[in-house]
């Protein structure tokens, strides 16, 4: 499992051939047991450990994890720019070549990475270039003529919404605009592997949604492959097919992204999804008693993990719950095609000791509920 | 004033240019090479061999520490199969060049330092060869700070100028050593020395300027 | 020697030949109680400046023309009190055997400081190579030409380096003791040499003119003044000449 | 109302002085009219236009729009660091000296922004020293003692959970981490005001969440001002009192959250808020027709916006819509008490002729409603 | 090479570490803070002061231009005055210290502009008085430059030392070129220059390792 020939590293022209011909195009990432350590004079940073795990060719591959968990770290061992210092990690590009990243000469690696794209977390523009010829940069190293190149950026500026901003220096850009060139700039050669190190976070929902958008529709139209970083649990849930979570540079969990948001096992994914989705808001919490008194409704936690099929029948449960149910707090989203969410829902129809006869029947219908405790005042 | 000296001093003006000019060109085009070449095999570089980087901070710290005067008349079988001759303002022009590179060398490679390794690091990621990454990424980055440093080597070059005196080059610089110092005719010599003074000012504003227009920071 | 207190006297000289000849004089002087710091000057200029500020007792390093000229330019109270050698300057060449062979719009090389340069432009006159404005004194400039008959081009280039450029020029005025050093032999390879009778460019020791009779300047001057200098300056410097 | 005598500017040592008497410490800001112009090769830039509105003490006032609208720019007037071409910047300290910041000398305007901390976009860390020392290095501009530094840092950066990074440089700390030293480093001197320019985008959903907690916190114990920019819309709705809306440099929406983010009224503000919360997911948007047809149901887009007071009476809306009602997407959130957010609930049980008739049944009840259309198939 | 000349090494060695030290002390302390002044009264800088930065640069200048040894010349009275000689070691020092605080300071003049914006942006932010900004951002920000640059100062004080024989200082410099350029003694300077070269290689190595060392980029 050792790179092929250098022959069969992709050309500096793929780009434009797979432009041509969509096709599946995206390339294999296989971490093998890698491990990366810093050394600092207050003693070693584990910054990775024994991760291991494979991304498909087409795949759109989330990583989340909380601030300093070794995310940035391990995306950058795949184009080299990290080295691990245990294990390996395998590129393997669509046209079957193996390159064991680490092990590359300096030219394959050169080769290999006019493949892979990357969206650097701090952007990384080259502060005395215009807009333009940073973007236009990767088509320039590859040899493109200038025309091709005019062409190619005038799209990509388009497609980020920058077209005003051509001739601008990185200085002039606000934060957003910057992360946008750094956007067109990993896109200009249509790479095979695209490596996205929080790629909108300093975008607003509108743009984040509209080049989450753009990054789907390269994926499903010419087949790459792409790693996303990101603290948008909301980008996961858009675009991404599966998901790693990485805690203190270990991979706590792994799975398709219905099933790692809707039914997280570990805490470091409830702690990192909880937070926005589901928390009790301030003022209901002070609300809600553990034990029933006179005037309380019981308040149920009714979970909607995504392992059902078909839409949540909130008919059914309202009529279980009675009238003048209230919805306290609540979101249902449906990711791949899966309804997840929670609803907290205060029944002041149902007395307190029918509650639990009323989570049963709750339970049949088949969401997942508990009851959490009783709200009193009025509603 | 004589006439006479008036045209010594016309003339000295044109052999100061043509020398400094010559020689800050040559200066450019060689010391610039080196500086990259010792940065980029520097460790934590591009090119990374660190015994042929000491071994070529050697070569260059040798220039650096040799007299002017040394150098040049060590320099005089070379100077002969480059120009042809060891006298006059293109025998000057050779060794002034060969001080002038390494110096310009040591200052544009500060400024090579200074070139942020995240901009590195994304040209490596867009697969720039190494040589793509100097040309796209060291030199570019580099620039107002090589424009300034190499403003310091030309004013260095229009004041040792005065030394290519020794193989009668003239100048500027010479005329003022031999006519205001050794002859004691002080109006010659603030004359020429108001007159270095303009040209060095000049080259400074010049490069200042470029340096701020340069810099997109 | 060695039971009295030393004397102490500094003297600048500059650097070169004399450097090997104060080795011995320092010696010399030693033994007859006078310590000599020597302090070697590779400018002109300064050792006057220094010997009339005070900061040295004793100079020793150049001729009459041009002490005169500096006390004209600066007012100098220094006074010659011993000749110490003469180094004659010679017209080098090896391009051509004799002075008619030098072609119309040859190139000399001439030293480009002025005590030497006028001295090697009066040389030049006296081999009826260039004609100097009249009344010009020792010290002559190029610019003090007024007839030049073979168009010959004078560069003006540093002393010691004349004779390693003696390749680009068609003749160069050299100095003796580079000359030598170089390789060139005097008589041989030089083709005119300055007479050595009568020269004006004997090197002497100077001090300060108050200082001109103190005794302790009578022991330097005859620390030099003495057969082993003469020796000294036969056996090592041919071409120079004793000047006592 | 120009700046009153020098003597009034708040001392260095202000904020020791606020910590041990926790009062009401926050400034006031206005905008009045203010403009800002770049002057660019390609014509003028105009990245503020005659802005004007007033921050009150100890509010936390959030500004959204979309990336390049002028947030960075309007946020950096305030302590100076950009210089409106019209108007002007009045700030108001709590001792009730009002500044003018484009007229102050630059003594005043040292002693001013004593009392301001800045939160940077793009952190702006001195590379040359340690997390420690970046971190105290206001202390230390203001003359407090090594001691003094030394525990308020350690205090600052067990805050931000970054005590194991004390000695570290910023080139060694993760992009979470960095953005936390700048955190930490903007508190230090609780300043009466806080600028946080996207203080949380390099962050997970769990750190965001505890650094909100922390200016929420501060704010309310020492009554601080914060002008928050951010993209996520989560982090305003969880602490901002107001917000305002800013769109290609001008302020089109401004209010209390609730409302602003309940009901919005521009389409800026729209755009800004819907693209994560309400839009239709794509599989379910491909089934809905405008039109019924024999095996459809209506579906009923049910707004909440947060003008009622109580909580939405779901057991009323679900009698209404009949049973097997579907919930086929939801958020409902609280926002400073209000609840507000959008349900979309399919109604097999109502037949077409009789929707509208619903539709006015549940307007009663209050939410807003409408009939989006009609989804067919199983749900 | 006999005992004399052994000895007159071994004191030029020290005449030349003597020289270059002090000199070298002397033009970081004042031509550091030069630097300082020229980058923040310079347009956009801290201390903005357009005529002055315009004033101060055309000094710089003027000192930058002067060929060396008229310079020594005309600061004689002001060596007089300094260091009470106008000969050896310690009346050469002041020349030489006057000719490399302008050098030194246009060198990290370069080093002190590429500061970041953002940080004393940043710095101004918090408060920082001008003062504080050049001693808490500028200062430590542009250190491994500064470092980088001092070094190519005191390698260029090294090779000029050689002129310092003019008022008789010695050194390594001078006695290379009175034994190899003006005596033709080829193995005195040979050995001369070998050692002027070691001096060199220690003096830049160290530089490198410091400026390599406190950079934190
Ligand atoms: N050069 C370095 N020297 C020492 N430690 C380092 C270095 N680079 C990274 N680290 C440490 O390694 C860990 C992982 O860093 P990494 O940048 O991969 O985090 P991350 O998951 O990307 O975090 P964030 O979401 O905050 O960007 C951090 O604790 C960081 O401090
Ligand atoms: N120095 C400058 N020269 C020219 N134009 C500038 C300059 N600085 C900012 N701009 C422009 O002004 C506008 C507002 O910039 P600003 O940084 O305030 O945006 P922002 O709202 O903070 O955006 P983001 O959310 O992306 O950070 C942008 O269009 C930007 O390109
Ligand atoms: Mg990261
Ligand atoms: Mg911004």
């Amino acid at each position: 499992m050792t790179n092929s020939a250098a022959t069969s590293l992709p050309a500096g022209d793929a780009g434009e051939a797979a432009r041509t011909a969509p096709a599946q195009r995206g390339g294999r990432v296989t971490f093998d047991d890698v491990g990366r350590t810093f050394e600092t004079p207050d003693g070693q940073v584990c910054a990775l450990r024994e991760v291991g795990f494979t991304v498909e060719p087409g795949e759109i591959f989330g990583i989340i994890g909380r601030s300093g968990a070794g995310k940035s770290t391990l995306i950058r061992t795949v184009n080299g720019l990290e080295r691990p210092t245990s294990g390996k990690v395998l590129v393997e590009d669509a046209r079957g070549g193996v390159f064991d990243v680490g092990s590359l000469t300096v030219n394959e690696l050169t080769l290999l990475r006019r493949d892979i794209g990357m969206i650097f977390q701090h952007f990384n523009l080259l502060s005395s270039k215009t807009v333009e010829r940073n973007v236009g940069l990767p088509l320039r190293l590859a040899g493109a003529s200038r025309a091709d190149e005019a062409r190619r950026v005038t799209e990509l500026l388009a497609l980020v919404g920058l077209s005003d901003k051509r001739g601008r220096y990185p200085r002039e850009l606000s934060g957003g605009q910057k992360q946008r060139v750094g956007i067109a700039r990993a896109l200009a050669r249509d790479p095979g592997i695209l490596l996205c190190d929080e790629a909108t976070s300093a975008l607003d929902p509108e743009t984040t949604l509209s080049i989450l958008a753009l990054l789907k529709d390269i994926n499903r139209r010419l087949g790459l492959t792409i790693i996303l970083i990101t603290h948008e649990m909301e980008a996961i849930r858009q675009i991404s097919d599966r998901v790693a979570v990485i805690e203190k540079g270990r991979i706590v969990e792994i799975g398709p992204v219905w099933k790692v948001f809707g039914d997280p096992q570990q805490p470091a994914t409830r702690a990192l999804l909880t937070p926005h989705a589901n928390e009790l808001p301030d003022d209901l919490a002070g609300r809600i008693a553990p034990l029933p008194s006179s005037d309380s409704a019981p308040v149920f936690d009714i979970i909607y993990t995504g392992a059902e099929t078909g839409e949540p029948n909130l008919g059914a449960v309202f009529d279980v719950l009675g009238h003048d149910a209230r919805l306290l707090h609540g979101t249902l989203d449906r990711i791949q095609g899966h309804a997840q969410g929670r609803l907290l829902v205060a029944a002041p129809a149902v007395p307190a000791h029918e509650a639990t006869h009323v989570l049963a029947l709750l339970k049949k219908l088949p969401p997942r509920a508990e009851i959490i405790g009783y709200v009193s005042g009025s509603l | 004033m004589s006439a006479a000296l008036f045209n010594l001093f016309l003339d000295a003006i044109w052999e100061t240019l043509l020398m400094v000019g010559v020689s800050g060109l040559v200066t450019l085009a060689l010391g610039g090479p080196l500086a990259v070449v010792l940065v980029t095999t520097a460790p934590g570089g591009v090119f990374e061999a660190k015994g042929f980087n000491r071994a070529l901070g050697a070569v260059v710290n040798a220039f650096r520490s040799t007299p002017f005067i040394i150098l040049l008349v060590a320099l005089i079988p070379f100077t002969r199969l480059i120009v042809g001759t060891t006298i006059g303002i293109w025998a000057a022009i050779v060794p002034l060049s060969i001080a002038a590179i390494p110096f310009f060398a040591r200052i544009a490679e500060v400024s090579f330092r200074e070139v942020d390794r995240g901009l590195i690091e994304a040209a490596q990621a867009m697969g720039a060869s190494r040589l793509q990454i100097i040309w796209n990424v060291l030199v570019p980055e580099a620039l107002p700070g090589i424009v300034a440093g190499f403003t310091i080597t030309l004013v260095s070059l229009i004041s040792s100028s005065a030394m290519a005196g020794a193989v009668g080059a003239g100048g500027l610089g010479d005329l003022a050593i031999r006519y205001g110092y050794q002859r004691f005719e002080t109006t010659v010599m603030v004359a020429v020395i108001v007159v270095l003074i303009a040209i060095v000012m000049a080259v400074q504003m010049t490069g200042d300027y470029f340096a701020y227009r340069l810099n997109k920071r | 020697a060695g039971a009295q207190a030393h004397e102490k006297v500094k003297v600048g000289i500059s650097a070169g030949d004399a450097e090997i000849i104060w080795q011995e004089v320092k010696k010399i002087a030693a033994n007859d109680g006078l310590d000599v710091e020597v302090i070697v000057f590779s400018d002109y200029l300064l050792p006057n400046e220094a010997l009339s500020a005070g900061d040295l007792d004793a100079n020793a390093f150049q001729h009459k023309p041009f002490l005169d000229n500096q006390i004209k330019a600066k007012g100098y109270k220094i006074t010659p009190i011993g000749d110490t050698i003469i180094a004659p300057i010679g017209l080098y060449s090896k391009k051509v055997k004799s002075l008619d062979e030098l072609k119309d719009g040859a190139t000399i090389g001439i030293q480009n400081d002025p005590s030497n340069g006028g001295r090697s432009l009066l040389l030049l006159q006296a081999l009826g190579l260039v004609k100097l404005k009249d009344g010009v004194g020792l010290l002559p400039t190029v610019l003090d030409i007024t007839e030049n008959p073979k168009n010959l081009k004078i560069r003006e280039i540093d002393a010691a380096q004349l004779a390693r450029s003696l390749d680009d020029t068609d003749a160069s005025t050299i100095n003796t003791n580079y000359a030598v050093q170089a390789g060139l032999t005097p008589g041989k390879d030089s083709i005119a040499i300055e007479s050595d009778k009568d020269n004006p460019y004997a090197n002497f020791i100077a001090v300060r003119t108050e200082d001109k009779d103190k005794p302790v300047f009578k022991k330097l001057v005859a620390a030099y003044q003495n057969d082993t200098i003469r020796q000294l300056i036969k056996d090592k410097f041919p071409g120079q000449l004793p000047a006592f």
